[in-house]
């Protein structure tokens, strides 16, 4: 999977990431989305709102809820994907809402609710942080203030040796996962999972991996946003 | 984009409009939107389309399963079809087990494909009574401006034409183009300010009232109806709609043969 | 299934229907009902209503509001059903409740509910236009006003011959079926469903049997409700 | 009809009656309803039987299924009992998952024929550990006035008693009729205005406070009791009761064995 | 499974009961609980409230409403119980509420919902019984004013001898079972159910084993409420 | 027990004391509740154990269950982890299917225990291609004080460390210990008051925000990140709550490996 020079299958550096490309204004119904392939993932976020919550029960006073569904569509994957209730969905779906309500700034529309459809209808390795990139866009399509926006990426490791934006093959074979969601602007971060095996060092060069490409994957994201392209 | 918070504004609006023969987005009776239809466009599927006809965006995708063939009929395969209609698709869809609107979605779609016999089941069959392909079709809406039944049956028939049988990831033979000998298509018209309109918007269903969806095979035969929602029609209704039909789909054919 | 002459394995002509009972009154706790025999079909209907409609949400400011389920029982099948959610019943119970919303007066009841129970005790072929019509019999049977009763009835097509009213052993070899819904008294549509292949002159065939077909049963409906034997 | 809307006055009325022994219908404490029962009513079903209790009417189907005998009993068959109450039985049922009620419904009833031991389970044996009968009864309530524990009862031994094993049609042999050895019969009592009274009405139920059902065999040997709702009954109130279930039985079940 | 002189195979005689032990207080964060072993049986009970009733729907203007729900663990069982709806649990739960209801006090608590959770952790036979029985200590122990304890016991029948509180081995021959939920200081009962098959005059036997078994465990559960060592 | 009805008051109050480096119940910012961990206190599980952390107690049970190995790993058995807050564990637990918040906490610890290796899922083969042992771990809460998910990991390798194989009972052979190689160790911490602390009570969760879950392996090798809910931290953080979890770790793994 990867060469004594450090060079992988798909011709990749240790640190490189996949091709990515991302659109606005994909879904003309919505009020903000977006479309994200990265690698043969392709995701498609709309975003609602704010609107009025209901039922009642859920609003909040002093703040908007957001509602946040991640989904796979059913010819997304090489085995279908039945629809309906799925654990995985409804988790990363949990994950994806928490990152994203830590950004945006929730207290302007009390009582409101702001719904972020994200639709994966390709996937490859990595859906959930393409999910949560495209959905901090689509966000921004639809001009709702954020503190910043979330660059979601995930380093491994495959055959001993860490690397970053595993693609499927790698991912058959990886030993770890590390993905988390950066805020670009100051380093922090608003999501982080991990499964696997990592020593502590090999945990740390994941890290910074991730940190750097949460930077370029950003540029991305800007041009997009700015109307250029970000082919 | 806004929807009217006010449905009876709407309708006295689009009335006004009918009674000039108008249309809100100023398009005639029986003129359809712009339309695009593009093929093979999902990596993990083995037949795809996507389909836009204005602000309405469809995908369709086709996968295949190995099932055992039902014991009354060794030597069959199935088609199963199955429409989603998610929130991302508008405002007003909302998540939870399928909407009886979806359900009907589907099954309209699934009725005029598979009347149509322009899949043989026979042919899908591996080894009788024990191995034979199910093919399944999923419809998945990414933007609902109105219309998604016409919409998903053209991405239906399309992403069925080009797909491929994956025998060799079921190490059961060499790939192979599925056979689909057919290209029923489906004409829906709305009942929008007291007359028939076709390819209704978002807007005009809010506004208007009931249904009708006539799939045709090549030859113009009657392959599927189904009059949808609340309302009353005549004959002589009628009797224009499947004339429109008529002419309608020979077009869209071509388009989808031509691909 | 047809011999030279048009004579269907039953006895019946191609534009024939199957014997037909009706009766009013069959659930005493209803506010209406019917039972309906057609061939070896059976539906029982109770319409309850109008009543106030609960939960508020449904409520309709300006009208009242259908609630319509058709059902079939377990034992109504050679195969056992089993009870519980079902898509087809889902759907049927949406075009019976669409082609009943066509004729009742909903607007004489703002806020209103009116519920149909549709339940097939016995299937042959044919089962939603016979829950159709008793459900019409039924609202008359509970006194709610209509513009017109809604009389359902199918033609179809068996070895390339076009007949009305396919019974079990024909809809097995059937190659279409039109099933309709007839306001009696104008001739106009309310309900509107085809499967299956029929050429232009065939389709126009099947479309006279039922509009004929459906004076015959009118007929048998009056007959019930002014309390004659419909037999 | 008209169901009562304030349950207070309702209770009230109805110990008033109590007080001079009367019941709202005029029956007298231990009085039931008219009584119609018949069989092999539902062409479709195996057996089959109506009953009707005044304004109480049931139906009940027995279908057969083939099933694989459980690992532990190679050599039986089995019995299920499924009950359903609707919403066209009656203004306070509503459709969705089955309530709370009619699980017990079903379940009273399914205790009441098992434990009898009625049914000879290992005569519904085809081959032993492939094959065997499952005997599906299932309840079916058309209009609630009432006590539907005994009519459901009713209905089931007696759709039982006149069921025929469709053996051609699963092609095992000829048909037969199912054997039936004992007539289990349930009775049912509800506490009214401060006393038990026998088969209530539903303005008796919903007036009312706990129910005591009773099932006994032909031999006067119990073989299903069941308490229902909130309520407090002693000792003695329960020996008048089942006196009376002994008496009671014993006349219906020459009904039932004499159709 | 008993002998020539009465004697059963774990040496109890026939009016016996298995050894209990009864705690309160092991739920720390509920406001009553209990925990009863009786033979290898565990129940553990939490009482919560009397609290505000939601939904609105189902507060009750002049009482409270319970919330009794029975359930086995998933570990509670020899074959391993799937977590989710079971009809079982869903009667027993029913039966449950119903004589908890006959003697709390509830005109006491007007609008208000008292939830009361039973959780077989580890199940012999008798489940339900150990569970009401516990559920009116552990009401007991929220201060909850009752009429009444409630003592629930079964008698079987096995090898055509009635005897008292069936244990596993006993019970999968068991020929009937009588379980029932007795008040014990006026003998009156709230709780009755029977399966089998039991002769008049057998059934007058089991009835009197209950009523004197009653007796016995009412004196371990006013111990164990009295602060006393129930063992 | 009352818990606060004014989440901002309990916010305000939670800052003062972190301003003052002090906890609502005295303790220290990394210091744990007292725990008390004891197996095989289940009679029908194959391995169980109870956790006790102040007022939070859980119960872990293991059960086994002949599985089918899956075609493309015909050598390996399989490991289920499930976690259950059900209502009797505290008022704010509801009914019904399994809340996110249960989904999350099985999910999270099963994925420590899984990744960590612990259990060579090929160990459990009994015929390759045919039977293999299942490992089902039921976690299941008694009284939820806080910090469920350290108390479910701890009580979940306690109980897998202590289960015997139930081949007897099975017929497949002698019944044998479940051989566990490694001690995966589950720490969690939350944000409260503006830092983070240990293992954190109910009222430290409602008044607080973010919490990181970190599982470590016998060589401090990490196996399992999650972070929970809405918030916002700095690298320099996580560094310092992986520090901890180092030293932490290292000391709860000898208590259980001493068991």
């Amino acid at each position: 999977m990867i060469d004594e020079n450090g060079v992988r299958a798909d011709g990749r550096g240790p640190g490189d990431i996949r091709p990515i490309t991302i659109e606005t204004g994909v879904v003309p119904v919505a009020d903000g989305s977006c479309r994200m392939t990265w690698g043969t993932n392709e995701a498609i976020v709309a975003v609602y709102g704010p609107m009025e919550a209901h039922p009642r029960k859920i609003q909040r006073q002093d703040r908007a809820v957001l509602d946040v569904a991640y989904n796979m569509a059913p010819f997304s994957t090489t085995d279908r994907m039945r629809p309906g209730f799925n654990r995985r969905s409804r988790e990363v779906s949990k994950v994806t809402q928490d990152a994203l309500e830590s950004v945006v700034l929730l207290e302007l529309y009390p009582r409101s609710k702001i719904r972020i459809s994200i639709e994966i209808v390709s996937a490859e390795a990595g859906t959930r942080c393409v999910g949560l990139t495209a959905a901090s866009v689509a966000l921004a399509d639809a001009g709702i203030p954020m503190t910043d926006l979330v660059v979601s990426v995930a380093s491994g490791k495959i055959n001993d040796v860490v690397v970053c934006d595993l693609n499927k093959e790698e991912d058959n074979y990886g030993e770890a996962d590390l993905p988390m969601g950066i805020m670009p602007n100051s380093g922090e971060l608003v999501f982080l999972q991990m499964d696997g095996d990592l020593s502590q060092d090999e945990f740390k060069q994941a890290w910074k991996y991730n940190m750097d490409a949460a930077q370029e994957i950003h540029k991305l994201m800007v041009e997009a946003l700015n109307g250029g392209d970000s082919q | 984009m806004t929807i009217p918070i006010v449905p009876k504004l709407l309708r006295s609006h689009l009335s006004d409009l009918a009674e000039r023969d108008a249309r809100i987005d100023g398009r005639g009776r029986w003129e359809g939107r712009e339309l695009e239809v593009q093929h093979s466009i999902l990596p993990r599927a083995e037949g795809s389309a996507r389909v836009r006809m204005g602000d309405t965006i469809v995908l369709a995708g086709v996968k295949f399963q190995i099932m055992t063939p039902y014991p009354d009929r060794p030597n069959q395969g199935g088609l199963m079809c199955s429409a989603e209609v998610r929130p991302v698709a508008g405002r007003n869809w909302e998540s939870g087990p399928p909407s009886p609107e979806s359900i009907e979605l589907g099954r309209v779609v699934d009725r005029g494909i598979r009347e149509s016999g322009c899949i043989d089941v026979d042919s899908l069959c591996i080894i009788p009574g024990e191995k034979a392909w199910q093919v399944i079709l999923d419809l998945f809406a990414i933007s609902d401006d109105g219309n998604l039944f016409d919409a998903f049956a053209l991405a239906g028939i399309t992403a069925l034409r080009n797909a491929t049988v994956p025998a060799e990831r079921f190490e059961v033979g060499e790939d192979y183009q599925l056979s689909v000998s057919k290209t029923p298509i489906m004409c829906s018209y709305h009942r929008v300010g007291g007359r028939f309109v076709f390819d209704a918007t978002a807007r005009e269903e809010l506004g208007g009232d009931e249904r009708i969806h006539i799939t045709l095979g090549d030859d113009n035969n009657v392959h599927s109806l189904q009059k949808g929602l609340k309302g009353i029609f005549s004959a002589d209704e009628f009797t224009e709609i499947m004339d429109n039909a008529i002419e309608r789909t020979e077009k869209l054919r071509k388009i989808v043969d031509e691909l």
